[in-house]
Formats: C-alpha cells, structure tokens, sequence
C-alpha cells in the first residue's frame, strides 16, 4: 500500500492536474468549433479558396490529434520508445497508403 | 438418495407424461400412437401433446441430474465435506429472481395478445431468471461457507453477467438517443443529441465538483435522468420516425446514370 | 539446500521485474496494438477516399452529410476523452467515487455518439444510401461502422471497470488498468478526429 | 486486474472441499492430455505449434503431390481443372499460413525466452491463446473440403474479381476470408507478446545488441507481422463484406476497382515474404557459427541489415503488379526499390560466408541444411533480381518462372533452415539427437529432390508454360522438365518420410545411448547452459549476461596471443535444473475455449447467424472468465505473488475480441 502511494505521490509530480486537462480540452473544443465553421462557407467566404479550406483543415486536424496523444495518452510524460513504436505504425500507415493512393492517381484526378 | 427435488420432478414427469398420453388419445390419438411418440398411429393434438409431452421428459432429465449429482442431498454433502451432519445454512441474500420471472411471464403472457416482441422480452427475462435462480440455488448448497458460495457463484456466472449487463446498459441508451433523434427533426436531432450529452457531462461536473453531495440526489438525479432518455425513447419509438426524403442524386455528376435505381431495398 | 538457493533467486527474479523497458508488458502490449490499429484504419480511410466519388449514379454519402449532427457526436466523443482523462486521474489519485463517476460519464457519451451513430445511419439508409447502393456507400458504412464497432467495444470495457469498481475489485493500485483502457479510448478518439476532417470536412471538389 | 484477490477462502475449517461438485476449477494437470491443452508454458505451446506445423506440411505437401502428378505428363485428366484450382490455391494456403509461418512461432516461442534468459514469454496466457486460435483457424480453413463445397479456388492471393461470388460460388473462398482472418488474430496477438518479451523481460545484461541474432531476426518477423496483419485484415473483411452482404467493394460494374485488392494484399504479402524468410535467416545464423567454431562475422551489420529488410519489405510491393497497369512512375519507384532491398540481403549472405571462410567446419546435418539455405537462396535471390527489371518481368509474369522463383526463396531459404534447426534444436528439446545418418540421407534427398523439382520451372517459365494451368498439350517441349519436376517432387517426398521415420526411430534409440548433456554443439546463446531438454523453469538462476555470446565466453577465453582456450567445462559453468520453488504462471482452459468460439463464429458468417451468437457468447465469456481469472491458481499453493499482473490482458484480449468482432460485421 505504501509502495502504491509512494508511486502514485511520483506520478502526480510530472502529470498535469485535472485544471491542466480542462484547458487542453477547451483548446480542442476551440479548434473544433473552428473546423464546423469552415462548413459555412457562405458565411465565412475565404473558406471557398479550396487550398485555404484544406490548409485549415489539416493543421486543425494534425493539432488536435497532437494535443490528444501527447497530453491525454500521456506520450509527453511517458517513455519514448512508446511514442517511437506509435510513430512508426503512424509513418509506415501513411506512407503506404499515401503511395496506393498516389497510384490510384488519386491526388490528380481530385 | 431420493430426495425431495427428485420425487417432485419424478413424480411431476409421470403427471405429465400420463396427461400426454390422456390428451393425445382424447384429441383423436389413433392405436399406439400416444403411447409411441407417433411411431404408429397419430398422436392427436400435435401442439398440446408436444407440450405436455416435452415437459415431462424435461422433468424427468432433472430428476435424475438430481439424482446423478445427488443435489440437495444432506447425506451425500455430509460424506463428501466428511462431516457427521450439515449445519443448514441461511440463504446468503434475499432473491429477486422470482419476481423477474413472475414478471417475465407477465410481459409474455402480455405480449400473446398485443405484440411477438414483447413475448420474446418474456421468454428472455424468464430465461435470465432461471439461469439465474437456477445458479443461486446451486450456489447456496455449494459448500457449508456463505461468502465462499457467493464467490464460488461469482467465479461461474461473472463472466457472462458483466459483458450481458453492460450491452444491455449501452444498448439501452443507444437504442432510446438514436429514437429520440429519429423522432427529432433534422434540427432537433442536433439539438436533443447536445442536450443529452449535457445532462450526462453536467451531472458529471456536479458530482466531481461535489463528491460529497448527499449520494440519494446523486441517485435521484441520475435515475431521473436516465428514466427520462428511456421515456423519451419510447415515446418517440412509438410516435416513429420523421418523413426522410428520399435524395435524388443529381445524375450528371456522377457519371454513368444507367445504373441508377429509385429501388434500394436490401 | 536447492531449495533455498532456489527461493533467493525466484526472489532476485521477482527484483527484476522492473521490465528492461521501465514500461509494463500490458502498456507496452497496449500500444504496440494501437500502432497496429493505424495500418487497419489506414486501410479503411483510404478505400473511402479511394471510392468516394464512385456513386454509380446514385447518392453519395458526401451528398447528404448532416455536419451539424456530426459536428455534435464528434464534440461529445472529444470531451469523453476529457471524462476519461479525468477519470484516470482521480483514480490515480484514490478518488474512487469521482474515478467511477467520470467512467460512467465517458461510457455514457460513448453511447451517446453510438446512439448518434445510428441515428445517422438509419436517416442515410432513408435517404437511399444503403450499404450496397454504390462503392461509396460500403465503404463509408465499413469505415465508420469498423469505428463504431471500436467505440462500443471501448464502452464495454469502460462498463466493466466501473462494475469492478463498484463491487470494490478496482482499487487505487489498478491504476494502470484504467490508464490502458484509456489509452484505447482516446485512440478511437483520435482516430474520428481523423476521420471528421478527412471524410467529413473535406468537401468534394 | 487481478479480480479474485484472494484465495477462496472456505470456512469452518473444511479444507480439502475446496473443488465443490461441479466447480469449474484452475487445471492443474502434470502431464497428460489435460497438461497439454491447458498449458501456459512457451516451451510446450513452441512443441505443439511443430507438431501442428508438421502435420499441415503433410497436408500441402499431398496437395503438392497431387499437382505435380497432374502435370507429369500432357494432357492429363488425373484430377478436374476445378478441383486442380482448388488444390494449388490450398496449397499455397496450407504452406504460408498453416505450415511456414507456424513452424517459425515453434521456434519464436521455444527459443526467444531461452535466448533472452527469460522464465516465459511476457503473456503466457495470450501465448496459449494464439497457438490455439492459429489451430482452429487452420481446422476451419480446412474444413471447407467437406462443408464448404471444396477448397477456395482464387489462388492463395485470391485476386478480384475472381474471388467474387461469380467467378468462385462455392463457400471456399468464405472459408479462406474467415480462416485466414481467425490465424491473423492469432498471429497478432502472438506478434506483441513476442515483441513485449523481447523488449521487456531481457536478463539482466541483455542489452538488445547482445541478443541472438536469431532472436532479432524474429523480433523483426514480428514486428512485419504485427504490422502487416491489419492490412490483410481490412482486404479480407472487404472480400467477406462482398461475398457474404453484397457490398461493393471489387465490383468494377458497380464502378469498384478490383486494383484495391491486389494493393492491399501485395502490402501485407511482401513483407509476409520476410516473415516467411527471416527466422530461417536467425536459424542458420545460430548453426553457421556453432559449427564454423567462429562467432558470426559482423554482428552488427547482420541485424541491422535484418531490420534494412524489415524496413525496405514495405516499400516493394507493387513489383507483384507490374502487369496490373498501375502507370510508369509507380513502375519505375518499385523497380528501383527492389533493386535497393538485395543489398541487405547481401550483406547477409556475405556475412554467413565470411562466418565460414577459415573456420574449422564440422558439416553436420544442422549445418548442411545451414550452408544449402544459403546456397538456395541465392539463386532465388538472384532470380529475383531479374524481377526487378520491370520489362523483364513482364515476360516473366504468370510463367512456371515466378514459380520457381518463389520456391527457391521459401523452400530453399525457408524451409531448408527451418529443418536445419530441427537437426540443431532437437536435442535441447527432446533430449536426444536425431540420427546424423539418416538425418545427412534427408538433407541430400531434400536438396537434390528440391532443385529437381524447381530447377526446371525455370526453364519452363522461359519457355512460356504458365503457372495455375491444369494441364498443357504436347509438343510445346515442356514435357521432359515436367517430367522431371514430378520426379523431384516424389523424391522431396520421400525426404520427409525419411525424417519422420528418423524422428521415430531415433527417440527409439535413444534408451541405449548417453544423454546429449546441456550443450552437445559446444554452442553460444543462452538456451545451451540449461540442462536438455529444458527443465519446466528454463533457468535455475536467471543469467548475468556480460557479453555477446555470453554462454560461450563462460566456456572459452581469448588469450594474449589472440588465440582461443578453454576455460571451463561445459558442465562445470552449465546449470543442473534442480531448482524446485521456482514460481510458474498457471496453466488455465480459457485459451482454448476462446479459441473455440472463433470458428463458431466464422461458420455463423457463412451458414447461419445464430452460430455467431453461440460462438460470440463463448468468446466473451470466455474473454471475461479470463480477465476475472487470476494469472495465478490461489489455490496452486505458490508463495510468490506473479509480477505479470495482468491489468489489461483485458486490453490485450480485447484487441483478438475486437478483430472478432469486426469479423461479424
């Protein structure tokens, strides 16, 4: 039992506190909601310029996806070899699929 | 050896038997038929006769697991744990399983005349009741330790009550949100699907903020609430869905139009 | 003799188990799995991709999104990543009460996206997008049903540690049980992270 | 979670009442059937996936039989075209999936946690749990004989549009869809434990640049298994999806691209190419050195170059599809890609070679397989090369030459060294050799019947015979080398019943001769300083390892003038397996129930839904029973707590119970 204090008492050293979490979260609650606005694009006119959308979009979704592995998986505080092995299945997953894609002709005829 | 439980059921396969043979030859039951099983001759009222007749062969399959496993059996218990004599032992908890199973039957019965899904509901719960009831009842002649039966039933029954209640937790908050924002409009489905993960987060929020709170309001609340998804699931699962129009593609967009069908049915 | 020589050394065995990583074999275990996952859902986005404008003539799932609804089931499984977050904190912190509450939460807003998750598919299956219509239609139905699938296994999960906790077999020291369950469900977050932009978004040229 | 903290605690003093009539309780068996089904220990689960392999390399190995007497002569009618389709794709089937790549897991299993000085691999009980669901995948697969109306005809890559329910109406191709998905949950599953084992549970000292090579071989196998199975995965639920609910997917009326299939299979099926060839390449890095009495020529180089290979296999595959039109640019890339992926494996080859060069070689049986592995090869590997050239290629596609090709890199690289480890492994296992005799008549059988078989198909292929062809007409001068690659083949037959009959005969034998003793090939991993066969606990004491080579350098030293002594008797520095408190996993049955349920499920897909629910009600209670279930028996009597506590198996469990899921759909 003290052991188990002993490490949770570590933990909490390094671990961001729930009002850490709160914040995160209201980053990602504002970016989504900047992502559901680029669906107004009759509201939000820059957002018709195709390359400005997508721009947009993927830095949002990159972000996001960022702040959720990093914070909430706790890959900042954790190991890197975790972070290194969900990387690689990250790497070998785009690149492969990116290149089938890239075969299909799928990015020229968009 | 022949303990209560045998003579019961034993004596309850004859009954049965007997009557089945009685209602097959009443029934119009032709020469040995009845007696036979149908080998020759009819047997008369197919549905009555099977009945009765399956119900004694099922009563008497458990007599004899009764006797095979010599369950129930002081004697055998005492020999086995070698002791002089069983010390009876209270049952461990109240039980509701009668209840659900009287309300099972009820459901069923209900379900005969008004609609087939609310006879299955009752044959389920029946069945979950006997299991169940079935499980306690072994469970409490286990061994001559309360707290070891009920972990010797746990060890057993866990496994299947955990994953099944959980689905059936989950599915009813799935089933009664996806009615609800079905019955919605377009509009409304967005904006009931936002309230009720409110209502979810927001007591959440309270009772992080307040574990302290007196647990009856955390319970009111929650029972409240979940009564509330569930009512307003059935309610809009009765009332139906919204009109859904159906999209018609604009053709040329999509290339070969030879292959469009207004028939989408599966 | 052997005996003995044999009791000091299981002893030394069990000082060793501080695995060579530092990290426990069930973590580890867990994310060796979720890098595997991204090669299934990159499989599954990129037949989407691949077919989404393969309507045979007929209703494309881009034609009839519903984005606000989508914009609120995807809101709610962003914030269950903040209960479950919550949730392991607190147990991490011995708060069983508050850890169960926030377990709760997050299975419930689970079931709401599931819920969501039907909702839609029954309008588009009204709106005539059935699983067979076209190409587009099973692919979008496979990839978004293969998460849903996902998320309710994660509910389930979610459902058992609180039944645990609830008859008091989770305690503070099973902490790490909580933080991989977690760990899956906030995979299944990023993961609709991925796919609300890329499929849902993302509007057809 | 470790649910059951406690043992179940009987009152009032009545202790031997512990299993109640009709308790499910812990297996506890010592020997006997009930030992092995319910075993947890790597050792044996490494026995049973041999023994399993074995028997499914009779089946293929008939199925490949049955071929070739087809094509011995022309214009045979000995078996139908249908039943010729069905027979070489389960062939294929049968040799992948239920006999290379499980004979592989025989040795992952037996030997990582030996090489790495382990107790057991990281999950005993998932380890139970993939052996058994590879079983009942490969029964499944192999029951679409009697009640799927014959074998799945499609070819073992199963290309759309010819696996659709047009072209292939019976159930075989459901069952190789849903087998092969049910082996892909085992093979996942077994990939992250053996990855966590070897990165997690080293002995002290194992840096990971002093493991085996042999075990970094196989730590890349499985990390090319652990990620290259979800993209099978995806392709075969697609082809499920198609067959079985008519969705879309490789229909091209419906405007689908049946391209997609061969992309997703060709991403998973060449790094599967690695999976197939990299133990084999770990196995004769044990044997060349033990037996050239030298330590592996470039350690280093050798591994790295082992995960060059795992890395660059990913980056090759569309040169299976030069033909398919996927367009110059995607040509020209995979070209050049796999021109790129021969220099690792050349660095290998050179490797082995320079082991050898000077050293004082003792040709062994072991070691002759060893050195044919590497002969073999090469001239798969050479042939290779000629694919590469995309032009080439081109002619070569769909000839006898691909065939030959490939049998050249899987059988002469693959399952040469896989029997070379047998020869070299088996007395550790066994406790007793297998005839050096009789197992030198199986070696020479096997080679020269292996390039009889193959040898010609090259030829063949140039000559223009194509491959999956039931039967060819005279006069187009293919007769003589068909002729002689069904000779070949009886003799390759007859090469594996002299090793069956040595297998036999020698543990015969064996009563009248000494015991080989802890290290019979004055060898240098680790698995050698244990008694033979390997006592239940593997390790006395767990090894301090200082070094490379550790074992051997308890037994030699290098002096000052370079040159090598002894330094200690074998038996003097080796272990005697007495230690009787060692603490041990329990042995448990949710594994194969579990795995039980897997099949029922599949059968469900294919027959009737409700098996699903049967066969879905088995899995979860089995996957609940499991996690409830403490990793130790309470009542086993042990005095240690286990340090695998096992949080989320539950997870881990989940994962197998999630691609189970999926596969319902």
């Amino acid at each position: 039992m003290s052991e188990a204090t002993a490490v949770s008492e570590t933990h909490d050293d390094h671990h961001p506190s729930d009002w850490d979490y709160v914040k995160i979260a209201g980053i990602l609650a504002v970016l989504t909601t900047i992502e559901v606005l680029t669906y107004f694009e009759s509201v939000f006119t820059f957002f018709e310029t195709r390359w400005i959308l997508l721009t947009t979009l993927f830095v949002l979704m990159v972000v996001k996806f960022w702040l959720v592995a990093r914070m909430f998986m706790h890959l900042k505080q954790d190991k890197p070899i975790l972070s290194q092995s969900f990387a690689a299945g990250l790497a070998l997953a785009t690149g492969v699929y990116l290149v089938t894609l890239f075969a299909f002709d799928f990015f020229f005829s968009a | 050896m022949f303990t209560t439980g045998f003579k019961f059921y034993f004596g309850l396969a004859v009954a049965l038997v007997l009557s089945a043979v009685v209602y097959g030859y009443a029934t119009g039951g032709e020469h040995v038929g009845p007696v036979t099983w149908g080998w020759k001759g009819g047997v008369g009222d197919h549905v009555g006769y099977t009945m009765l007749m399956a119900g004694g062969v099922v009563a008497s399959a458990v007599s004899f697991v009764i006797v095979a496993f010599r369950d129930a059996d002081p004697s055998a218990q005492a020999h086995y744990l070698g002791v002089d004599e069983i010390v009876p032992t209270a049952s461990v908890t109240g039980s509701y399983w009668p209840v659900v199973a009287a309300f099972g039957a009820g459901i069923g019965l209900l379900g005969l005349v008004l609609t087939p899904v609310l006879f299955v509901g009752g044959i389920v719960a029946c069945s979950i009741a006997a299991i169940e009831w079935m499980m306690d009842a072994w469970a409490d002649r286990a061994t001559g330790d309360a707290s070891a039966n009920a972990a010797l039933r746990d060890r057993v029954m866990a496994p299947f009550e955990i994953p099944v209640a959980a689905t059936l937790t989950v599915a009813v908050i799935v089933l009664a949100g996806s009615r609800i924002f079905l019955n919605a409009s377009k509009n409304g489905a967005v904006l009931w699907a936002a309230l009720i993960a409110i209502a979810i987060f927001g007591i959440g929020i309270l009772y992080a903020a307040k574990p302290k709170m007196n647990r009856n309001v955390v319970a009111g609340l929650v029972l409240t609430c979940g009564l509330a998804v569930i009512a307003g699931g059935i309610v809009a699962g009765v009332d139906g869905e919204r009109e859904f129009h159906h999209h018609v593609p604009h053709g040329d967009d999509h290339g070969d139009d030879s292959h469009a069908e207004d028939d989408h049915s599966e | 003799m052997s005996t003995a020589t044999a009791t000091a050394d299981t002893h030394h065995d069990h000082d060793s188990h501080a695995t060579n990583t530092g990290i426990s074999n069930n973590k580890l275990a867990m994310w060796l799995f979720l890098s595997t996952e991204c090669l299934l859902f990159g499989a599954l986005i990129s037949t989407y991709l691949l077919y989404k404008t393969r309507g045979n003539g007929d209703v494309l799932p881009t034609d009839i999104f519903d984005i606000p609804f989508t914009s609120v089931s995807s809101f709610v499984l962003l914030m269950s990543s903040l209960t479950m977050v919550l949730a392991l904190s607190a147990v991490t912190r011995g708060e069983m009460d508050r850890g169960k509450a926030w377990l709760l939460v997050t299975a419930m807003l689970g079931g709401v996206f599931i819920g969501g998750q039907v909702y839609e598919f029954t309008s588009f299956y009204r709106e005539g997008l059935g699983y067979t219509t076209n190409p587009a239609a099973s692919a979008f139905y496979t990839l978004t049903g293969f998460h849903g699938v996902h998320v309710s296994l994660g509910i389930l999960m979610l459902m058992s540690l609180w039944v645990a906790a609830q008859q008091g077999k989770l305690t503070q020291k099973n902490t790490e049980t909580v933080e991989i369950v977690g760990l899956y469900w906030h995979f299944v977050d990023i993961v609709w992270i991925f796919i609300f932009t890329v499929i849902y978004l993302i509007p057809p040229a | 979670m470790t649910i059951t903290e406690e043992p179940l605690a009987l009152g009032s003093g009545v202790t031997f009442a512990q299993r109640p009539l009709g308790v499910l309780t812990r297996p506890q068996a010592q020997g006997g059937w009930k030992d092995w089904v319910s075993t947890v220990d790597h050792k044996k689960i490494g026995i049973m996936y041999g023994v399993a392999a074995m028997f499914f390399f009779v089946v293929g190995g008939l199925e490949a039989l049955l071929i070739r007497t087809q094509l011995a002569f022309p214009d045979q009618g000995f078996i139908s075209a249908d039943l010729y389709n069905q027979i070489f794709t389960m062939h294929g089937v049968t040799m992948v999936f239920l006999f290379i790549m499980p004979l592989a897991a025989a040795f992952a299993n037996y030997l990582i946690p030996l090489q790495i000085g382990a107790r057991d691999v990281a999950f005993p009980r998932l380890n139970a749990l993939s052996f058994w669901v590879w079983l009942s995948g490969a029964i499944f697969l192999n029951t679409s004989w009697i009640v799927g109306g014959g074998g799945a005809n499609c070819g073992w890559f199963c290309y759309s549009p010819n696996s659709g329910i047009v072209f292939s109406p019976t159930h075989g191709v459901d069952f190789y869809a849903v087998g092969l998905l049910i082996t892909g949950i085992a093979s996942l599953v077994s990939a992250v434990n053996l990855i966590v084992t070897c990165l997690n549970m080293r002995a002290p000292g194992m840096d990971l640049m002093r493991m085996p090579v042999l075990t970094w071989m196989l730590l890349v196998t499985q990390f090319l298994l652990a990620f290259a199975l979800p993209v099978i995965t995806v392709a075969l639920l697609l082809l499920l999806f198609d067959r079985t609910f008519d969705s879309q997917f490789f229909d091209p009326d419906a405007g689908a691209d049946p391209l997609l299939w061969q992309h997703l299979f060709w991403i998973f099926g060449h790094p599967e190419v690695y999976i197939i060839i990299l133990p084999s390449f770990g196995i004769i890095s044990e044997i060349i050195p033990t037996f050239s009495r030298k330590p592996i020529f470039g350690y280093t180089a050798m591994v790295f170059s082992g995960i060059a290979i795992g890395f660059m296999g990913w980056g090759v595959w569309a040169h299976h599809m030069f033909v398919s039109g996927i367009g110059p640019i995607s040509v020209a890339a995979f070209s050049m890609a796999t021109m790129f992926i021969a220099v690792p494996t050349g660095v290998k080859i050179l490797n082995w070679l320079t082991t050898m060069w000077g050293g004082k070689l003792h040709f062994t049986t072991a070691m002759l397989f060893a050195t044919g592995t590497v002969a073999m090869f090469t001239i798969g590997g050479l042939s290779g090369v000629t694919h590469s050239l995309a032009p080439a290629d081109t002619q070569q596609t769909d000839t006898y030459y691909i065939v030959a090709h490939f049998h050249y890199v899987i059988f002469g690289g693959g399952v040469l060294g896989l029997f070379g480890g047998a020869y070299f492994w088996w007395p550790k296992v066994f406790g007793h050799f297998l005839n050096e005799k009789r197992g030198k008549i199986n070696f020479w059988l096997m080679l020269i019947g292996f390039n009889l078989t193959f040898g010609p198909m090259h030829v063949l292929g140039l000559q223009g015979m194509s491959r999956r062809i039931d039967t060819y007409s005279a006069g187009y001068g293919f007769e003589f080398w068909n002729l002689m690659a069904t000779i070949g083949s009886y003799l390759i037959a007859i090469s594996v019943v002299v090793f069956f009959y040595n297998v036999w005969k020698s543990k015969k034998e064996a009563v009248d001769l000494p015991p080989p003793g802890p290290d019979p090939w004055d060898a240098r991993s680790l698995e050698w300083s244990i008694p033979s066969p390997t006592p239940e606990h593997n390790f006395d004491e767990l090894p301090q390892v200082e070094s490379f080579d550790h074992w051997w350098f308890q037994k030699y030293d290098i002096d000052d003038e370079g040159k090598v002594v002894r330094i200690a008797n074998t038996d003097d520095v080796a272990q005697d397996g007495s230690a009787t408190d060692v603490h041990l996993p329990s042995p448990s049955y949710w594994p194969l129930v579990l795995a039980i349920g897997l099949p029922l499920i599949g059968y469900g897909i294919i027959f009737n839904l409700w098996l699903c629910v049967l066969g879905g009600l088995l899995t979860g209670g089995a996957i609940y029973a499991w996690v409830l279930e403490p990793v130790d028996d309470p009542d086993a009597g042990h005095g240690h707590d286990d340090h695998h506590d096992e949080a989320a198996e539950l997870a881990a469990v989940a994962s197998g119970a999630g691609s189970d899921n999926e596969g319902e759909g």
